[in-house]
C-alpha cells in the first residue's frame, strides 16, 4: 500500500474514535450476501520497480513512433510537441486539480479556460467556444444535437469524405433518437455542391462538412455553407486546427458551429486519447452549446477574475433538460493546446501548415511517380492523400513497410470496401526528406510484382 | 501574481516557435492550394516569446489548489493520491508514440494491456464483458443506456422510461435523455437509500433502466439493492449502477454480484486518473455476457495467442468515440490496479472507509451528519442548524476553509440535504491532515458569520460575482474588453 | 504554506517506496556478508508515505523564487531563461542513461557531442584547446591555475604568485591559493578597470598568471586589456580570464583575440543550464596551444572517424573530477549553442548590453551608478546617496524589492562600490518588465525608510535573524531540537 | 532567437532611451582591434524540431542502459530512481532557482538543504554535512584539504582499493601543494591492517578507506581508523550511501570524515556527472568544511526558517582565506537525493541494499561457477566483485557482451596493469535473474577458448 498512511497505531485509535473494533465492522451496511468471499482474481501487487519493468516490456512489445516514421492520419498525427507543453502541463498543480468549483482557489485553470475559449475564438474566427468536449468524433455528435434542437429538425446530411469514424458516433447516437443521417457520395474526394443540394431539403438540421476531408481534400466549405443555409439548416465544419495557419477560417466560410479534434495542437497520439474535442459557434447559439465555460467577472474587491458560467445549461442544475450529460472537458488537454497556440503564433502556425502542405506534396508527388502507386483523387491536399496500389496487396505492403521501418498509411477496406486497394498516407511537419524518400523506397520493394508499368514522369526537377 | 491575460502580453514581432525551412524545396503551399481557400494572414494568435509562455502558465499553475499541494475532500470526486510512476509510465514512447491506426502486430503491447485490463474490470465488477471506449463516466451512462436500448430493440420491447432516485447525479437524467429515453425521478429515503413505495408505484414494462449509485450519493450502502434489482428484473428492466462511488467496495462487494446488469467506472475516481483541472476522465463500461453482443466496437480479443481489435460485431450499438477510448487514463488505471494486487484493492476501500467514518466520528460532533454515525468512503454534513443559529451558510464554511488551506468540499449536493457538505478524505491522506481538517472545521463553526460571509480572505481572488458573470456574459477577450 | 520539515511528518511504519521480493532466492544479505560489518537497524530516516513526499517538495518549491516565475536579475549570475527544450533532450535515454565506462564503440553520438562542443568553446573564446571536465567555474579557475603551474614547472621556472584586482570574484584568490600559489591583490580604478600602476609594480618574474574578469564585475570592458596582456607576458606570465562575463561578447570579442591564455566558461550561466538552487554548474576551460598538453585527461579525440576518449597524454596535470565532467550541463551548453548558431549567439551579446543600457538608462535618474551612462550586459548601481540621506541601505531595497515580485540584484558586491547593487537583466527579458522593474525601483527609493527596514513584508518569511543562525548553529534537525 | 522579446520597435524605443543610435555603438569600450571581424565557425541556428531530431540522432548512436543490461559500476551505477524524484525535482521552482542568497523567497530551496544536511547525518551517523560537493571524487580530495589543514601535515594514506580516479585527483591537486601520496596495496581486494600500520606515521594527516572498495570488498574500517587515529590522523571514509542499508554507518566506525559519490541516492548515470559530492564530519571539523551550509533560525515575527549560515568559512567573504574554493554546490542534487531518502526511508534503503548484495552474490557465484571466470578476490562483497577471464581476452569478450545486449562489465587493465585480465561487475536491484543468467551465458559465449578448464563444482543448489 504505497499510498496510504495509516499505521496499525493509527488504525487503532481511529476504530477507537469511531465507536468499532475492526475495519470490518465498518461494513456492515453491506448485507452479506453481496459480500466477495475471496479475493480478487487479479495479479498481485507491484513494487514501482517491478512495474516499471513490467510496463516497460510491454511498451517494447509496441513499434512507437519514435522507432518508425509515421506516415499515419485520419484524425490523428505525429506532430511535434514542443517541449514547453509537456513542461507546463506536467506541473500537478494543473493536472491533479479538478474542475473549478470553487473559484477563488482555481482562478489558474479558469483563466486558462478563458484564454483557450479565446484563443479557439481567433483560431476559427467564430463568436464563442467552450472549453472543450471528448474528442473530435463526439464534438461531430454534440454540434449535430446542437443543431437539431436548434432547428427541431431530424435529419443531418453528411458527405461521405467526413471521418467515418465520426459518422458511426452520429449512427449510433441516432439509433436512439430516431434521427435520419443521409450520407453523400464523394466519389472524386471531395463532395460535389450538386449533391449536397440534391440532399438537402426542409427537414434538413444541418449539413457536416470536414474540410480538409478525409482523404487530405479541400471542400467547398462556402458552398455547401450556401446550400444549408438557404434550407434553413445549419453548417457545422469539422475542421483541422493546424491548417487555419493557412486556410480560411470556418467563420469566413460562415460555418455555424465549428468543431475540430484538438489532438495536433500539442498531445502526442496516445493510441487515440485522451484527445481534445473542439467546439466554437455563432453567438446565438451559446446558451445551446454543450460543456463547460469559464467567463469573467470581478471579485468583492473588484478585481477582474473568472468562474464557471452559463451553468444553467448543464445537467448538474438541469438534469434531463441539459444542453448535454457531458460534465467533465478536457481541461488538461484544453491546456496543452493553449500553451501550444500561444508557443506558435500566427507564424509559428503558418509555417508548420506550410511545411504540412509542402511535405504532402512531395511525397504525393515522389509515391505516384512511381510506377505501382496512383493517386486516388485528383484535389489539393492538406497534409494527407489516398494513394491506389495498382498491384491491390495494400495490407501485406503496409505490414513489410512496418518492418523496414514505416508506418506508412492507413488502409481505407474498413471503411470504403470499394477502395480496398487504397491507403491514406499522412505527412507532418516532422516528416524529413529523408523519411519520405525512405518511404518511397520501402513501398515500392514491398511485395514487388513482376509486370511494372511504365514510369508515368510527373516534373520530379521541380522538388530539386 | 498577475493576472493579466496572454493576449495581454503579446506584441506584433515577438515568436516563440521557429519551423525549420522546408526540406523538399517544391513550390510554396500558396501556390500548392486554390487561392480561394487560403486566408490571407494567419490567424490573429498572441505574439509571446517563450520565456514569457513558461512564466505565464507556471504562474497561473500556482494560482490552483491541487491534491499535490492540498487535501481536497471533494466529495464524490475522489480526489486521491495520483501516482508520479503511472505518470512517467504513461509517458513511455511505447506507450504514447503510438497511432491508433498502426498495424495491429505493432501493437501487441498495448492491446494484451487493454485485454488484461478488461478482465480486471470485468473481476472487479462482476459484469465480465467490457467495454473500454466510452470517454467519461457520463459517456460510459449514455453508452451503456444505448446498449439497453439495443437489447430491448432485440427483443423486440418498447420500453421507453429511465428511473433514477432524485439523488442520483445529474448526469443519469442527461444521459438517459440523450439515450432517446424519457426520464422519471424517484424518490428517496433521508439515507439516500430508494424509497421502495416510491419506485413500485412508477416501475411497469415501459420501464428500460433503473440507474442506482450504490454506495449512494450520501455514502451510505443501500442494502436494499438486491430486492431493489428482483423488483426491476421482475419487470424486465435492468439495473444500471452509476460507479462514481467504487472507491469504496473494491474486492469487497461486486456490483455484478448485487444485481446490477451494467455500470461504469470513473477510472479517473476509483483508479486513480489525475482529474486534470477537469478531464480526461473516462467511462469503462461493464456488462452482463447477456448484453456482451451490443457493446460498441472496437474490442480486444485474443486469438492463437495475438492480440486483436474487433470491429465486426453484429449487434453491437457501433461506436460513441473516435480511436479506441481515452487510452492514457486505461493506462493509468492498469498501473494503478497492478500496484495493489487484489489485498490492495481491497485495503484502498477498507483504508478510504476508515477515513471517512473517522472523520465523520470527528465532525458530527459539531456539524449534524443526517445519515447517522456510520458511512462508506464519504458522508454529507448539514449545515442547516449553522445556517439557522448563525446565518452561516454551507458555501460560507466552504469559502472559510480555503482561507485554512484546505479544498472545500462539495457543497449542495445532493440536493435531497439542506446545505449539504459532501465529505470525501478518500485513502490517501493521514490521521494527521483529518485531525487537522476537523480540528479547522470545528474552528470555523465557533467563528463569526461577518467573517464568514466575507471569506475567503487569503486567497488568490475574494469570491467572484457569479450573478454578473451569468447575465453579462464575457467569454472570450477581446481588445475591448480590457 | 508549512515549513514542516519531513522528519516531523515521519511515523513509524509508514513507508513509500517497497522493493520487489529477491528473484534469485539464495541466503539473506546477513548471512552473506560478516556480521561485524552490519548495522542492527537502518538508518533512522523518516518514514513517509508517497503522496506526504510529493506534497512536501511540491509546496516547498513554491517557497522559492525563479527564473520560470520571477524577473531575477542577480548580477554576475546571469539567471536566463532555461530552456525546456534542452531540459527534455537532455533526459533522452540515450544521453542520460550512459555509464562513464562503457565501451567506446556504444557511445559514438556522445563523444560526438563532446568532441564538437570543444570545437565551438574553442571558437567562441579564440583559445583552440579544450577541457570539459571541471565541475564548475571556480574548479576550473583551479584546474587552469594547475595548468600554468605544470607549464612552468616544465619550463623549469619558479612562480609562486598569482594577480588579482581586488574586484574580482572571491573564487579567484580561494582557487590561487588551492593551486598552491601566493595570492596578491592588484588594485582597481572606479570604473572596475585593473589599476595599471599598480599592477605594474607588482608585476615580476615570480607572477605565475594574472587573472582578470572582462568584461569586468562592474559591467565594463577594460580597454586596457590589451595592454594589460602585453605587459605580464612580458615577464613571461600567463592571463587568465574569468568567463563569468562572457554573456556580454559572444560573437563579439574573443578572449584569445584579446590577450587570454586560458579561461573558464560558466556554462550555467552563459549557455543557459539550470542553476538547480545553487548547482550543478561545469567550468570547461579553454587554453592556448601552448597550452594544450597539460589540460586534465581524458580528452575526446577523433581518428579514424571514431571517437575517443584519450588519457593517455604524457604531460597532463592528471584528471580533477572523475568520470568525465558534469555532462548534463554541457549537453545543455551544446544545445544552446546549436539552437542560436552564430548570428543567434552574438544577437544574444547584443541584446543582454541593450537591455543592461535600457535599464540602466532608466535607473540612473534616482540610483547613480559610479561607472558611467554605459554598460555592458549588467551594471552596478550604488546606494550611498541614498544610505547617507534616508538611511536606506542597498539590503533594504533589495528586500523591498522582493514585495514587488522581482528577485533582488546582487548586493554588496563587487566590493569597490559602496552599497553596490549589481543588476544584470539578461537577454530573455522583455522591455516591460525592465520598465516595470525600473518603475518599482523608484518607487521604493520614494518609500518610507520604516517600510523598507522592515520589508519584505509579503514573502512567506519575514528577514530572517541571520546573526543568530550563525552564533548558535543549528544545522541539522534532531528531535530535541523541535 | 527564440528566447528573446525586442521587436524592431523595442529596440528603437531602447536605443533611444540609452541615447544611442544603434546596438553597435554599445560596445564602443571594445576595442576595435579585439571586435571579432567575422561570424562565429559554428554551425547555423537550429529551431526545437530540428535540434530535437539532432540529439535524438546522436543519443541513438549510443547505446544506453535502457537498451542493454547494465553491469557496469566502479562508482555509477544504474540504480532505479523512483517516478516522485524525477516528477519533484523538474519543478521550475527548483531548477531554475539559484543559491538562496535571498532568504525570504528561497525558503523552499533552504529547507531543502537543511533536510538533506539532516538526512545525511541520519544517514552516517555523523554529526554535521554541509549541502553538498561536486561529485564523489573531489569530496575525497576536499575531505583530505580538510585533514591537512586540521592536522598541518602533509602525508596522505590511501589504499589501493580505492577508486583509481579518486586517487589520481588526489595526485593532481597534490602537484601544487607540495604533499605525499602514500598507495598502499590490497593485493586481497581488501587493505591489511599491517599494511596500513607500516604506512602511517606522525607525519600522517589521514588514512582515506574507501568501504565498500572500488572491488566491491568490505574493508576494515575500524581497524583502519585505530591505527589512524592513534598516530594523530583523521579517518576519512568514502562510502557507498546504499550500502548504510546494511552496513554499520561511518560514525560507527569512527570516521572523522565521512565522503560518498551521491549519484545512486536518485540520480541518472549522466555518462559520469553532474552528480553528487556527499560530506559529513565530526561537529568539531565543522568550520573546516568546505560548501554550503543551511542554518535553522527564526525570522522577525518568531517563524522558524533557514538561512544560508558560517558563511565566514567561504570564498566570498574569506576570499583567499575560504576553506574552499567551492561556491556552488549540487543543490539540484542534493534535492534528488532527499526526495529519494524519504521516499525509500529505512525499510526501503534496506531492501535496496538486501537486493544488492544478494543478487550480487548469485551473479558471482553463476559467472565463477563458469569454467572460463575465477573471482578475484576472496572477499564479501556489497554490491560488485572482480572476475579474472582466464583466457585473458576481457576487451574483446566486453566488446562482445555488448553486441549481445549486455553492458557488462569495467575493465581495470587502465588502471591495474597487473590486473589486465580482470573485469568489475556490478550488480543492482534492477537486474533480474533472466538479465544475470544472460549475462553468464553472453560472457561464456564470448570468443570462447577451445581448452576448457574443469568446471569447479560451487553449491549452486543453494540459489534454486
Amino acid at each position: 500500500m504505497p499510498y496510504t498512511y495509516n499505521t496499525p497505531d493509527d488504525e487503532r485509535s481511529m476504530l477507537q474514535s469511531i465507536g468499532v473494533d475492526s475495519v470490518a465492522e465498518l461494513f456492515q451496511f453491506v448485507p452479506e450476501e453481496f459480500r466477495l468471499q475471496r479475493p480478487l482474481d487479479i495479479p498481485s501487487a507491484l513494487g514501482e520497480l517491478e512495474l516499471t519493468q513490467h510496463l516497460s516490456a510491454l511498451a517494447n512489445r509496441n513499434a512507437s513512433a519514435q522507432q518508425k516514421a509515421c506516415f499515419l492520419g485520419g484524425g490523428s498525427y505525429d506532430h511535434f510537441v514542443p517541449a514547453v507543453v509537456d513542461a507546463l502541463a506536467s506541473r500537478g498543480e494543473f493536472y491533479t486539480s479538478y474542475t473549478p468549483y470553487q473559484p477563488e482557489v482555481s482562478q489558474g485553470n479558469l483563466q486558462v479556460m478563458f484564454e483557450y475559449q479565446t484563443l479557439i475564438c481567433q483560431l476559427t474566427g467564430m463568436d464563442v467556444s467552450n472549453a472543450s468536449l471528448y474528442d473530435g468524433g463526439s464534438a461531430v455528435a454534440e454540434a449535430v444535437l446542437l443543431a437539431m434542437s436548434v432547428t427541431g429538425r431530424n435529419r443531418v446530411v453528411v458527405p461521405a469524405s467526413m471521418h467515418p469514424e465520426y459518422r458511426q458516433i452520429l449512427e449510433t447516437y441516432f439509433a436512439c433518437l430516431g434521427a435520419e443521417l443521409v450520407t453523400v457520395a464523394a466519389p472524386s474526394g471531395s463532395v460535389s455542391l450538386a449533391d449536397i443540394a440534391a440532399a438537402v431539403n426542409a427537414e434538413t438540421a444541418c449539413v457536416v462538412v470536414q474540410h480538409p476531408n478525409f482523404f487530405g481534400c479541400l471542400e467547398d466549405v462556402q458552398g455547401i455553407a450556401k446550400i444549408a443555409h438557404a434550407a434553413g439548416a445549419l453548417l457545422i465544419q469539422s475542421f483541422d486546427p493546424l491548417s487555419l495557419g493557412l486556410l480560411k477560417r470556418p467563420a469566413d466560410m460562415d460555418a455555424d458551429v465549428a468543431v475540430a479534434e484538438g489532438q495536433c495542437l500539442g498531445t502526442p497520439m496516445l493510441f487515440g486519447g485522451p484527445y481534445l474535442g473542439i467546439m466554437a459557434c455563432k453567438e446565438q447559439f451559446v446558451r445551446r452549446m454543450p460543456g463547460r465555460i469559464a467567463g469573467q467577472t470581478v471579485d468583492r474587491r473588484g478585481r477582474r477574475c473568472w468562474v464557471l458560467t452559463m451553468q444553467t445549461r448543464e445537467q448538474h442544475i438541469r438534469r434531463e433538460k441539459a444542453t448535454s450529460n457531458i460534465c467533465t472537458n478536457q481541461g488538461l488537454f484544453a491546456l496543452r493546446a493553449a500553451i501550444y497556440l500561444s508557443e506558435m503564433g500566427p507564424q509559428g502556425l503558418r509555417e508548420v501548415a506550410d511545411l504540412c502542405v509542402r511535405k504532402t506534396a512531395y511525397a504525393k508527388q515522389q509515391l505516384t511517380s512511381q510506377p505501382r502507386f496512383v493517386s486516388a483523387f485528383d484535389r489539393p491536399t492538406f497534409k494527407e492523400f489516398v494513394v491506389r496500389d495498382t498491384q491491390g496487396r495494400v495490407a501485406e505492403m503496409l505490414e513489410q513497410a512496418a518492418d523496414a521501418g514505416y508506418l506508412a498509411g492507413v488502409p481505407l477496406a474498413r471503411w470504403y470496401p470499394e477502395m480496398a486497394d487504397c491507403f491514406l498516407v499522412a505527412v507532418t511537419e516532422k516528416r524529413t526528406r529523408q523519411e519520405i524518400d525512405g518511404l518511397v523506397s520501402a513501398l515500392s520493394a514491398a511485395s514487388k510484382s513482376s509486370a511494372p508499368r511504365p514510369h508515368t514522369s510527373l516534373a520530379q526537377a521541380a522538388w530539386a | 501574481k498577475s493576472t493579466t491575460l496572454i493576449f495581454e502580453l503579446s506584441k506584433k514581432g515577438r515568436r516563440g516557435a521557429h519551423l525549420p525551412a522546408c526540406d523538399v524545396g517544391g513550390p510554396s503551399a500558396a501556390e500548392l492550394l486554390p487561392a480561394e481557400a487560403l486566408a490571407a494572414e494567419p490567424p490573429p494568435l498572441p505574439e509571446v516569446a517563450e520565456p514569457e509562455v513558461v512564466r505565464h502558465f507556471t504562474n497561473l499553475s500556482t494560482l490552483n489548489m491541487s491534491v499535490d499541494t492540498h487535501f481536497y475532500p471533494l466529495g464524490s470526486c475522489t480526489m486521491k493520491y495520483n501516482s508520479k510512476r503511472n505518470e512517467r509510465i504513461a509517458g513511455l514512447p511505447g506507450l504514447a508514440d503510438l497511432h491508433p491506426y498502426q498495424p495491429e502486430s505493432t501493437l501487441q503491447g498495448i492491446l494484451q494491456l487493454f485485454h488484461e485490463l478488461q478482465q480486471y474490470f470485468g473481476e472487479i465488477s462482476g459484469l465480465p464483458a467490457v467495454s473500454l471506449q466510452p470517454a467519461a463516466g457520463a459517456h460510459g451512462e449514455l453508452t451503456a443506456l444505448m446498449v439497453a436500448a439495443a437489447h430491448f430493440r432485440k427483443l423486440g420491447q418498447k420500453r421507453t422510461k429511465i428511473l433514477a432516485p432524485d439523488s442520483a447525479h445529474g448526469t443519469n437524467p442527461a444521459s438517459a435523455k440523450m439515450a432517446g429515453f424519457e426520464f422519471v425521478t424517484v424518490k428517496s429515503l433521508p439515507t439516500g437509500n430508494v424509497d421502495m413505495d416510491d419506485l413500485r408505484s412508477k416501475l411497469d414494462d415501459t420501464v428500460a433502466v433503473f440507474m442506482i449509485t450504490n454506495p449512494n450519493t450520501l455514502g451510505m450502502f443501500d442494502k436494499t439493492v438486491g430486492e431493489i434489482a428482483n423488483l426491476v428484473h421482475s419487470f424486465g428492466g435492468l439495473i444500471y449502477l452509476d460507479g462514481a462511488n467504487m472507491n469504496a467496495i473494491l474486492g469487497i462487494a461486486r456490483p455484478g454480484d448485487f444485481g446490477a446488469d451494467m455500470m461504469h467506472y470513473n477510472p479517473h475516481k476509483t483508479f486513480s486518473g489525475p482529474h486534470g483541472g477537469g478531464g480526461p476522465g473516462a467511462g469503462p463500461i461493464c456488462v452482463t455476457e447477456t448484453l456482451r453482443p451490443y457493446l460498441p466496437c472496437p474490442v480486444v480479443e485474443k486469438t492463437d495467442g495475438q492480440y486483436r481489435l474487433v470491429y465486426d460485431k453484429p449487434d453491437s450499438i457501433g461506436r460513441v468515440r473516435s480511436f479506441f477510448g481515452n487510452v492514457g487514463v486505461l493506462i493509468r488505471a492498469y498501473c494503478y490496479i497492478r500496484t495493489h494486487g487484489p489485498d490492495g484493492l481491497k485495503r484502498v476501500s477498507e483504508t478510504a472507509v476508515l477515513n471517512a467514518n473517522y472523520l465523520l466520528s470527528k465532525v458530527k460532533h459539531f456539524l449534524p451528519v443526517p445519515q447517522g454515525a456510520r458511512c462508506m468512503h464519504e458522508f454529507v454534513a448539514s449545515g442547516l442548524t449553522l445556517k439557522k443559529s448563525k446565518g452561516i451558510s454551507a458555501m460560507d464554511v466552504a469559502k472559510r476553509l480555503l482561507d485554512y488551506g484546505f479544498h472545500a468540499p462539495t457543497v449542495y449536493f445532493p440536493l435531497t440535504v439542506p446545505e449539504a457538505m459532501m465529505i470525501e478524505p478518500t485513502e490517501t491522506e493521514s490521521k494527521e491532515t483529518l485531525d487537522s481538517f476537523a480540528e479547522v472545521l470545528f474552528r470555523i463553526t465557533e467563528e463569526s458569520g461577518e467573517l464568514l460571509h466575507e471569506a475567503p480572505h487569503t486567497t488568490p481572488i475574494s469570491r467572484p460575482d457569479e450573478v454578473r458573470a451569468a447575465r453579462q456574459p464575457v467569454i472570450k477577450w477581446t481588445p475591448a474588453a480590457t
